[in-house]
C-alpha cells in the first residue's frame, strides 16, 4: 500500500499498519498504541472500554454496601435471559400472581400446553382486582417463570411462549 | 414505633433522602422505581426494590395501582411521597390510608383544601394570615373601584376574573388613572375572555419570595422552623436559597413564624408545610401553601439541627414533635444551591453518562445527590442533580465556604449549572443579599 | 489580614483540610509534595504547586531546606505544619520565623517544652494540672516507699527510672506487698538496665483517654472547647473518636476545662494545643500536650461549629481569639471514624489503586479525605486515607447516623477498616459508652 | 525484524517489539510502556477496563476546578520530554537557579559547549546558600531548560547533556 507522503501535500495514511496495529490491540488486550518516528505519529486506541467500564463501576457501589444492607428484590429474580427472549410474556402490573382460576383448580397453563392468542396464562392481582394476562399470540407455552401466590413486579417476565 | 418499612414513592436525591433518614430511625426501605432508574443510588442502597412501570412518570411514579400493589407485596407499613409527583395528590393520599398504610404527610383534607387557590385564600384568610390587599370579589363600577383603592392603596393591580399570564391586568399608578384603566380593563377582559368581570389587588412591583417552614403533629400543636428565602428564580423555578432571609430579622421571624404557627395549631396540620408569601417593604402577603417537603428543607435543617423527613416519619407515625418552638434555636446561616444537569447559559438540558462524579467534602458541607461515576442521567425526569448545602456562622462565611465548595465540585460528562452558581455568588448584590424575585432573571439578562 | 498565600507543608486529607479553609478566608495556597504525590486531590486543587522530593519523608515532608526554598520561591507569607511530620519541631518553627515566615503554629518555646516528656510534667505541674501521683523523684529504701504510698494509696506501681515498656515495673496492690516487689523490682532493673532507681506512681488500672482542645492567643487570653474521648485504641492509635465523651459530665468540663484554659492563658500559649489526660474513678492525669491540631480536631468543630484551622490561621496573624469562653456552646454529639487503607482483620497495609471512591453525603456526614476515583494510595505513608465524621443531637441520633454513613461509603480497590467500625458500632459495650483504653484490643482478641 | 526508517519515508514499525512490550506491560502488572530513541518513540498501554475509566478520570478533576481555581506550578513547567530524557540533569533541591557566576558575567554553559564531569553547570541558591549543580559525566550541552533567577523545584529538568 502506499503510505508516502504524496508530493501533492495530501496525507498518505498507512491503513494496513493502522489495521496491523488495531489487531494487536485486540490481540493484546492494550487500550493504546502510539508509534512515532521523524515524521509521523500514529495512535491506536479503543475506549469503548472507558464507556463499558463505567457503567461497569457502579457494581462496585453494590458490593461494599451489600455487607450492612443487601439490596434485594421484594420480587425474586427470575432468569436473566427470560427477559430478552422474543416470547416472553412480561407483568403489565405490579401485584400477585395467581396461576389457577381458583385456589386449588388445576392452573390455566403449563409448559407443552398449546395456547390461542387471547387465552389467559395466568392471573395478578392488584389492590384487589384479578388481571387476567393473556396470550399475545398462538404458540406453546415453554416455560412458566413464577410461581403461584409470588409477588412481581413491572416488567418482570412471567411465561415464556414459543 | 409501628413503621418498620417505607415505600419511597420517588426518585433522585429526595429519594435518596428519604432512605437515608429511614435508616438512621432504623427503618427498612423499599424503592419503587421506573425501568430507567434500576440503576439509582437509592434502589442500590434500599432494602428492597419494586419495579413500578417504565420511564414515562404517569405510568410509573403517578402510577397508583402499582405503587399501592409495590407496599402491599412488600409489606410496607408507609408511603413517604417525597416531593412531586404524588406528593399533594389528595387522593392518593386516601387510598393510602384506605389500604392501612401509614401515609407521612398532612391530612388529605388538607392536601386538598391547600390544593385549591380559591379555598386555600379563604382558609389563609380566616386563619389570619395576611393576603394580597383588594376587593373580595368582582369590582362593579368606578365608585366602588375608588373605594377599594383608597384602602388598597396605589400602585394597584385590575385584574380580569377569567384571565391569567398577565392577561387583561393594568396597573393604576394613582387615583387619576382608575377610571380610564379600569375601563380599559374591562374592555379587553370582555374581548380575551368573554368576560368582563374585574377585580382589585395591590401592586406589588418587586417582592421577595419568603416561606415559612412549619409543623403540626395533628392534634392541635404546631410549631414554625423560621424562613427561607427563594427569591432567587428563573421562570418560577427556585435556583438558591437561604435561610435566614438577609433582610427578615429576628422580631418578624418571630412575629410572622408565630402567626403561620398559631394557623397550623387551628387547623389541626398534621406533618410538614410551608408557607409562602410574597414580601416587599416589610409586609408579607400569602401566596399558597405546600402541603408537603420542599426541595430546599435543608437550609432549615442546617439552622436548626433537626433533621425534618425524621420529624415527618415520628408525627406519621403517631409521636409528638421533637420540640416546643421554645426549644427551637436558630444557628448561623445556610445556603443551597440547586444543580441541573442543564447548559449554564441556554439552560438547555444536558442529561447522559456521568463520567465523573466528586463530590465537595470537608467542615458544614452537604450534598445531597443520587450520582455517582458511571451513573446516567435519565432524560425522563427533572434536571435537578445534586442539592450543595453550606453552612457559616455568618452569611459571608457562609458565601465563602459556598464559592469553596464549588470549585471543588467535579461533575464530568454532563453539563451542569455549578458555573451559573459560581457566577452568582460573585456579584455584589447578591453578596449584599439585595435581590427580589425578578432579579436573578435581570441578571442573566444582563450577563448575556 | 497579613496572610495572603499560606504553603501547606503537609499531604493527604490534614493538606486538604487547610487548603479549605485558607480558600475560604481567601487565602491562596501552595502546595508542597513528594514526587509520591503530584496527583494528590490538594495538589490539584492548590493555587501552586511545589515538588519538594523524593517519596522517603525524610527527602521531602521532613526536608526543612526544601520546605523554607519553596515557601520563598513561592511568596508564602505563611506555614502551616498539618500534624505529624514537621508540625512538632521546635527547630523548623524557629527557622520558619527567622526567615520572616509566619509559623502558624505554638511559639517555638512552647513546642520545645511540651515535647519533652520531663519538662512537660514539670511545667503542668507548675501550671496546676494534675499529675498522676507518686513520688516526686526516685524512691530509696522501704521508709520512703512506704510514706510515698500513703499519699498515693494503692494500687501503685513502682517502675525502674530507666525502664521502659513494662519492664521493671511491678504492681503493689496492697502495703503487705510493699516491701517486696519494691525490692524485686530493684533487682529486676538493675539486672534489666544495670541502674537499680525506681520511683512510685499510682497505678491506673483501666482509664480512659479524655483530651482537652484548648486555644491560646499567645498574649495571656484562651479558651477550652471541651474535650474528646480517643480512648479507642489499637497499638496506641486512635480509631475513633467522639465528642463530648459519654462519661464526662458537663460540671466535670466546665471545672477541668476551666483549669485547662487557665493554664494555658499563664502560659501565654498561642494557637491550637490539646492537653491529654487519662482519666479513672472520676479523676484526671495528664499525661502530655500535643502543641498542633489533632487528627481528631472534626468532633471538635461538629460540636462547636468553630472551623479549628481558620481560627489557627486568625491567631498566627495576630488576630484575637473568635469567642470567649462564656461563648462556647457545646450543641449534640459528634463521633469520628478513621478510616485506613489496611486489612480490616490483619491491619496489613493495603496501598494501591481505588478503582471506586463514592462518599456517603446527607445531613450532618462529613468527610475528610483527599481519594477520588483513580486514585493510588502510596505506599510510604500513613495509611490513613479518609475521615468520616457525624453530628446527631444525641449520641444515639450520631451512632445511627454514623451506621447509615458506612453503609453508604464505597472504596474500591484497596482493603479498608470501613468493616471494623461497622462491626464495632453494633458492639453493646460501645454502644453505652462502656470502654477504656484497653477496651478495643480486648475486643479485637474476642472478635478474631 | 526491520525497525529501521526505510529510505523511501513510510514508517516502519517494529511489531514484534509491541508484541513483546504488550507481554511485559502483562508480565508486570503495568499500564504503559513508552520507549523512545533518537528517531522513534513507541508507547504501549492497557488500561484495565475498569482503571481506564478511573486512571483517565482524574485529568477531569482539574478540569471543573480549573474555572474556579487553576492550579499552577510556582515553577513553570518545561517539556514533558525533557523528563525522561536519559541525559537531563534534574534539580536536586527546590531553589532559584542562576546560569552565571554572578550577576552579569557569562553564563557557566550554554547550548552546544562541552563539559567534563564536575563542571559547574548552574547553581541553585537555597536558603542563602549557593549550590553548584554539577555535569555528572562528560558530554555536550544540548540544552538549557531553565532562565537565570528562575525558582526550581525538585527533579525539574535543568540542563540536557548529550
Amino acid at each position: 500500500m502506499s503510505e508516502e507522503k504524496r508530493s501533492d501535500g495530501t496525507m498518505r495514511v498507512d491503513t494496513d499498519l493502522i489495521r496491523q496495529l488495531a489487531d494487536l490491540l485486540t490481540e493484546k488486550d492494550l487500550t493504546e498504541i502510539e508509534v512515532e518516528d521523524s515524521d509521523r505519529r500514529i495512535t491506536v486506541k479503543r475506549q469503548l472500554t472507558i464507556t463499558t467500564a463505567q457503567v461497569a463501576a457502579p457494581a462496585a457501589v453494590a458490593a461494599p454496601v451489600a455487607a450492612a444492607a443487601p439490596a434485594q428484590a421484594a420480587a425474586p429474580v427470575t432468569e436473566e435471559s427470560a427477559a430478552s427472549h422474543p416470547g416472553t410474556v412480561k407483568s403489565p402490573m405490579v401485584g400477585t400472581v395467581y396461576l389457577s382460576p381458583e385456589p386449588n383448580s388445576s392452573p390455566f397453563v403449563a409448559p407443552g400446553v398449546k395456547v390461542a392468542a387471547g387465552d389467559t396464562l395466568l392471573i395478578v392481582e392488584a389492590m384487589k382486582v384479578m388481571n387476567p394476562i393473556t396470550a399475545p399470540k398462538a404458540g406453546t407455552v415453554r416455560q412458566v417463570l413464577v410461581q403461584d401466590a409470588q409477588p412481581v413486579e413491572y416488567d418482570q417476565p412471567l411465561v415464556i411462549i414459543e | 414505633m409501628a413503621i418498620q418499612k417505607v415505600l419511597i414513592a420517588n426518585r433522585g436525591e429526595i429519594a435518596l433522602r428519604i432512605h437515608r433518614a429511614c435508616h438512621e430511625m432504623g427503618i427498612r426501605t423499599v424503592a419503587v422505581h421506573s425501568t430507567a432508574d434500576s440503576d439509582a443510588m437509592h434502589v442500590r442502597l434500599a432494602d428492597e426494590t419494586v419495579c413500578i412501570g417504565p420511564p414515562p412518570a404517569n405510568e410509573s411514579y403517578l402510577n397508583i395501582p402499582n405503587i399501592i400493589s409495590a407496599a402491599e407485596v412488600a409489606h410496607a407499613d408507609a408511603i413517604h411521597p417525597g416531593y412531586g409527583f404524588l406528593s399533594e395528590n389528595a387522593r392518593f393520599a386516601e387510598i393510602v390510608e384506605s389500604h392501612g398504610i401509614i401515609w407521612i404527610g398532612p391530612k388529605p383534607e388538607h392536601i386538598r383544601v391547600m390544593g385549591d387557590k380559591v379555598e386555600a385564600k379563604r382558609t389563609a384568610a380566616k386563619l389570619g394570615l395576611p393576603l394580597v390587599p383588594g376587593s373580595d370579589g368582582p369590582v362593579e363600577g368606578p365608585e366602588e373601584a375608588r373605594l377599594v383603592a383608597a384602602q388598597t392603596g396605589y400602585p394597584l393591580l385590575v385584574k380580569a376574573a377569567s384571565g391569567g399570564g398577565g392577561r387583561g391586568m393594568k396597573i393604576v399608578r394613582s387615583e387619576a388613572e382608575l377610571d380610564s384603566q379600569l375601563s380599559q380593563a374591562r374592555s379587553e377582559a370582555k374581548a380575551a375572555f368573554g368576560d368582563d368581570t374585574v377585580y382589585i389587588e395591590k401592586y406589588l412591583g418587586d417582592p421577595r419570595h419568603i416561606e415559612f417552614q412549619v409543623f403540626g403533629d395533628g392534634k392541635g400543636n404546631a410549631i414554625h422552623l423560621g424562613e427561607r428565602d427563594c427569591s432567587l428564580q428563573r421562570r418560577h423555578q427556585k435556583v438558591l436559597e437561604e435561610a435566614p432571609s438577609p433582610v427578615i430579622s429576628a422580631e418578624q421571624r418571630e412575629l410572622m413564624g408565630g402567626i403561620v404557627a398559631k394557623a397550623m395549631a387551628e387547623m389541626g396540620y398534621r406533618g410538614a408545610g410551608t408557607i409562602e408569601f410574597l414580601y416587599e417593604n416589610g409586609e408579607f402577603f400569602f401566596i399558597e401553601m405546600n402541603t408537603r417537603l420542599q426541595v430546599e428543607h435543608p437550609v432549615t435543617e442546617a439552622i436548626t439541627g433537626l433533621d425534618l423527613v425524621r420529624e415527618q416519619i415520628r408525627i406519621a407515625d403517631g409521636e409528638p414533635l421533637t420540640l416546643r418552638q421554645q426549644d427551637v434555636e436558630f444557628r448561623g446561616h445556610a445556603i443551597e444551591c440547586r444543580i441541573n444537569a442543564e447548559d449554564p447559559r441556554s439552560f438547555a438540558p444536558s442529561p447522559g453518562l456521568v463520567r465523573h462524579f466528586h463530590a465537595p467534602g470537608g467542615l458544614h458541607v452537604r450534598v445531597d445527590s443520587g450520582l455517582y461515576s458511571g451513573y446516567r442521567v435519565p432524560p425522563y425526569y427533572d434536571s435537578m442533580i445534586a442539592k450543595l448545602i453550606v453552612w457559616g456562622f455568618t452569611r459571608d462565611g457562609a458565601m465563602r465556604r459556598l464559592r469553596r465548595a464549588l470549585e471543588e465540585f467535579v461533575v464530568d460528562g454532563v453539563k451542569t449549572t455549578i458555573p451559573l452558581h459560581q457566577a452568582l455568588i460573585e456579584d455584589p448584590e447578591f453578596q449584599r443579599g439585595d435581590y427580589t424575585i425578578k432579579w436573578l432573571e435581570e441578571w442573566l439578562d444582563r450577563s448575556e
